[in-house]
């Protein structure tokens, strides 16, 4: 399906999905910061306040946390919400209301009040916009109970994730790459979603799996290709979902190819990567052939220095060189 | 300011708020009873003292209309509507009360009678309220939203950025702030230079009005204006409603010496009850259809108990249901 | 050491952790809520603002994000400051200023400003408080370069590691237990202090390495005392500080027992339970006899019911059970 | 309110002053064109058409007074004696930068002229300056502490917890509101129906100002007096500097449409560098003068630009350097 219609970009796709569901569902209220007759920061909101103006789409001044507690108060009271913080370091500002009120209402409410609050935000190192614009903390979100946690990698995965995640009845956190938007990919004309909670095998192989989300998937699949000249065949997936995470196609993988390397943008360190590498262990202690890897970035805030972030970030290079060592390591079964 | 009301009392009116607010009264006094006894888990926060302010604001309110509530909320919710064995048995954390027990004093929800929760995060209903107000505006059916917080909540960003949103979007969300002087053992005046809780909301181009939070028909009537404005689109109001806590921050809590028994002793004076109890005598009501209130309310109260307490634990399997 | 002295409180033992170091160096300042006259919600200062005074013990209204931030600023202007959230849940009003500026001030500068703040805050499950009240985040703040996370078990190590947390550089986040403070343990009358990174062997064992912090390592030991009189010898260690990570002198455990379980009070999505499975597969992927195992804490909020968090809430029981059958899987090796 | 200084003109200062500004202005030109040539990285913010603020201001400051800047901060690390050469180089990610090029614009940090950072989070700093204020307090040697910030940053959360402590704890701080009527495209009018930024101080008993933000002499005066109070000992001021950015939000920002040509053009009639440079001709001093004053700047930024030029890249050994 995904090789029929159009190509176009990462924040195009989610202005095509917002449209669909907004014209779908004349319940859905979008509260943000220059996300009306601005278009967004990004683009994000490009041409929507033309069609749906001012009641829903609403601009707000500086207050994530006021913003971001009235789009779930809203949910509360039987809006469909999506406040969109912009950079997803911005969320922090408001995270007492996304942790403490739109993850725990469900379950303290004994399913009464739901929260149908998408928040929205930018994450990962764009520009050498620096430490404060560079954060992504999805495995922050991953580890509270009642936040499903979506980080599409392509426009065909934004689009059709973002449908389906503006009919999910509680919060979703939707995550979207700062260096993405201006992507490209096919998407097709007609109608489409993706359920939250399946993995996307990005590239069949059979000598190692490799882990990646959102940009670092771009990363993987480099990687991949230029393994694949030296004979080394490796299987990209892609969990799209860290809640809920597709656990059985990803260790199926694992199984199959006995090796795993994880591609994380986030400090390792109690991170997505880890809770794959205990995965691996949990479900495939037996296949395991070799020592799973990490690859993440460096333990540092982002440097501004080109020269430094470059060096902090998983890059092609380093992936590709970490699987050459892993493939040198003796088979632990032969 | 609201106009006086201490001459014309409504007998009627006056009558229902007397007992609405006798009923928050011996609810808090048994939950304390039960609570000393080591009968209820958790940490409970009394509203002794402050029950005109929920009864004389919820008396405005249709089933429709939406409250948030605090960590002081039991009163909020029997005022809404909710039931007193209902709220007793969240409290209780059993399967009857209103979150099935999962919530408890804290964490109680009650949306069938518009009680959209008491919360464990001082400042966090205020934006949450004002959201409730978004989507009463949209709705376009009059409804409006009630936002209750302390003087405490004052300080917090959360106040701040959430009453500038509510005035920039002219929302129908009343800011009811129950200023009892302190937050836990902290004197507002400890907290900042401006005790004045009305005076803040021309910070942000908003109405603000003061009330005596300890007449009934004072809060009655300064909320039914702004409920009105409300109802009409006019905007939000900020009221803030002077009132004092008899009992401590929580059970439990042994902090006392940062008031003085004078002061407690002063308030109680012109406790709310006992006032509204007095101007209906004054006003020519019996003694007697007094007592017979005051009957009802002592039966009322025992019939909750018993509500509470035959109801059952939640069952092991329930604990991973509605996560998401 | 640890075996002579006086037997105190876990919070007596902070509060003398406090005055000692508050009269050595007498540019510390305590900012937070209750905590002067009144003596701190868990008398986690009491007698100090007799003391210390207005000046030094600073009492601020409902602003945890104001207050944090004040701390913070007040620390790189050259004061060494505590701020006190109180419940740890109440971080989150104050996230931003942690994160954002406390964690990278120092790399953002190349090292010529330093914020030497120390963050407190109580964590954990207490008395049903519910979901708002027991929250651990623990994990969030080791997966952020720039802080050091600091977590005492015993009255004994939060008096040393207070101490040692006073005289650091930069910020510490320091997070007690809720239901730790009136339990009692031996603490001596000398002066001592525990660097961080020093992992503590709580109990040897040689069969399986039980890893558990905070208020979880009690359970760890009374579960190995009762799998003791079934002839299994389990080591129990604590890390008592995330960040920096004792990673030798855990592995060397795992290695020896070829055994690992790990009790977590948090979620297990992304969890320190997952980084120390992850560490155990990286350094230990040859001496791991069975599968690792991690006790973790349901993942829903923290029900209010006595009931439904008993059952949330890892349990000495459900530890001996997971290590019965851990002990059954027949070794690998033999 | 400042007295009016129109008349009454210092030579002397004023011809720093407007060599200061002179200096921003020509600084943040040459970094517009430097960036546009895609010589420097990451994102910058441009304080063109606002220069007489932070001239004003740190016009008053000591050395060891300290101050903490927002996102739009090259300007006021100039003005606070950074050196030129030492602000680029950090723009250019060199290892002459202040923070060695690992901070850029929005992460700049010069302790040694008391600069204590620009700022990429809006609202942040101004708890962090009130902090750099308690701390000048403690230290009891007169000094004082500046928060500069947008108007922006006005409905946030931090700004009004930060502005409550500094009062409460009379602090002394001087809380600079740069009121340019945007923030990114968003009116402040859209964004408030307060926009009065120096009324907002009465809501924490904070003495207010508002002044003339493109008039160097009337910041400056309106400066000194808060200043004054502050290293008295007598607490914070909230000054409200009416001005403008002729710019861009940040270089590369599409967005023009949220503010008409005219307003632009009125907002350059008033311009704080050419009424520096009016009023010094009107007051007697020879053009020759001055343009012997902007040869000096036009070398001054020549040499800054090879300065921050000739800078190595950061060593690759130094990224794990200084973390904690
Ligand atoms: C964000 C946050 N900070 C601190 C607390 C702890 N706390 C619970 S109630 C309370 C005092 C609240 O005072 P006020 O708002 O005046 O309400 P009152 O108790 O007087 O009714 C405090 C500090 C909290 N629950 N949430
Ligand atoms: C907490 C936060 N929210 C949003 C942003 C994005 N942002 C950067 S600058 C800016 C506008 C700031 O306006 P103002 O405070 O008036 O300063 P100005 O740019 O006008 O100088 C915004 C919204 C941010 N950096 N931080
Ligand atoms: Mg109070
Ligand atoms: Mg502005």
């Amino acid at each position: 399906m995904s090789e029929q219609g159009r190509v176009i970009t990462y924040s195009d796709a989610g202005v095509e999905a917002l449209r669909e569901e907004m014209r779908r569902d004349s319940s859905i209220v979008y509260i943000g910061q220059g996300i009306g007759p601005r278009g967004g920061n990004f683009r994000q909101t490009k041409g929507l306040w033309k069609e749906f103006g001012d009641h829903r789409l609403r601009d707000t001044g500086i207050c994530e946390l006021g913003a971001t507690g009235v789009a779930i108060g809203a949910a509360m009271a039987g809006t469909r919400t999506i406040v969109d913080e912009v950079f997803l370091d911005f969320a922090l500002e408001a995270l007492t209301q996304i942790i403490q009120q739109a993850a725990n209402i469900s379950y303290m409410s004994n399913g009464k009040i739901k929260a149908p609050v998408l928040v929205r935000g930018a994450m990962g190192a764009v520009r050498n916009a620096g430490a404060h614009h560079s954060h992504t903390f999805y495995n922050w979100f991953a580890n509270t109970p009642g936040l499903k946690v979506v980080l599409p990698a392509t426009p065909y995965d934004l689009k059709g994730l973002f449908k389906s995640s503006l009919r999910e009845p509680g919060p979703v956190i939707f995550i979207e790459h700062k260096s993405l938007y201006n992507t490209k990919g096919v998407v097709p004309e007609e109608e489409y979603i993706i359920p939250l909670g399946e993995a996307r095998i990005v590239r069949e192989g059979k000598d190692v799996t490799i882990v990646a989300m959102s940009r670092m998937v771009d990363l993987a699949v480099k990687a991949a290709a230029a393994l694949e000249s030296e004979g080394v065949s490796a299987e990209v997936i892609d969990p799209r979902t860290i809640v809920p995470l597709d656990r059985q196609r990803i260790t199926d993988s694992i199984k199959k190819t006995g090796r795993l390397v994880v591609i994380d943008e986030s400090p390792s360190s109690c991170s997505f990567a880890a809770e794959l590498l205990a995965i691996a262990v949990e479900d495939c202690f037996h296949e395991l052939d070799v020592v799973p890897k990490r690859i993440c970035s460096m333990p540092v805030p982002n440097p501004f220095s080109p020269v430094l972030e470059n060096l902090m970030i998983p890059s092609v290079e380093r992936i590709v060189g970490e699987i050459h060592g892993m493939m040198k390591d003796v088979r632990r079964k032969s | 300011m609201t106009t006086p009301v201490a001459q014309r009392v409504d007998h009627k009116l006056l009558l229902d708020y007397y007992k609405k607010m006798l009923e928050l009264r011996v609810f808090e006094v048994k939950v304390q009873e039960l609570y000393r006894n080591g009968r209820l888990p958790g940490f409970v926060h009394l509203y002794v003292g402050e029950e005109a302010v929920a009864v004389g604001v919820c008396a405005n309110l249709r089933n429709d209309d939406l409250i948030f509530s605090t960590h002081r909320g039991h009163g909020h919710a029997l005022a809404k509507g909710v039931p007193g064995g209902v709220v007793l048995a969240e409290l209780w954390g059993k399967v009857a009360g209103s979150s099935g027990g999962r919530g408890g004093s804290m964490h109680m929800y009650a949306p069938e009678w518009g009680f959209m929760g008491t919360n464990g995060i001082v400042g966090a209903p205020i934006p949450l309220a004002t959201g409730g107000g978004l989507t009463a505006k949209l709705a376009k059916k009059g409804g409006v939203v009630v936002s209750f917080f302390g003087e405490g909540a004052v300080n917090s960003g959360s106040f701040h950025e959430a009453l500038n949103l509510g005035t920039v979007w002219d929302l129908p969300v009343i800011y009811v702030c129950e200023n009892n002087l302190y937050a836990t053992e902290m004197a507002f005046s400890r907290a900042t230079k401006n005790t004045s809780v009305a005076s803040r909301a021309a910070a942000y181009g908003m109405k603000g009005v003061a009330v005596d939070g300890q007449d009934v028909m004072a809060v009655h009537d300064a909320a039914a204006e702004a409920i009105r404005i409300a109802r009409a689109d006019g905007g939000p109001t900020l009221i803030e409603c002077k009132t004092y806590r008899y009992v401590g921050h929580h059970e439990g809590d042994p902090g006392t010496d940062y008031r003085t028994r004078e002061e407690v002793q002063e308030w109680k004076q012109k406790d709310p009850v006992k006032r509204a109890r007095k101007q209906l005598l004054d006003s020519g009501i019996e003694e007697i259809k007094l007592a017979a209130v005051d009957e009802e309310v002592e039966v009322w109260i025992e019939e909750a108990v018993k509500f509470a307490e035959s109801s059952s634990e939640p069952l092991a399997e329930s604990v991973t249901e509605h996560v998401y």
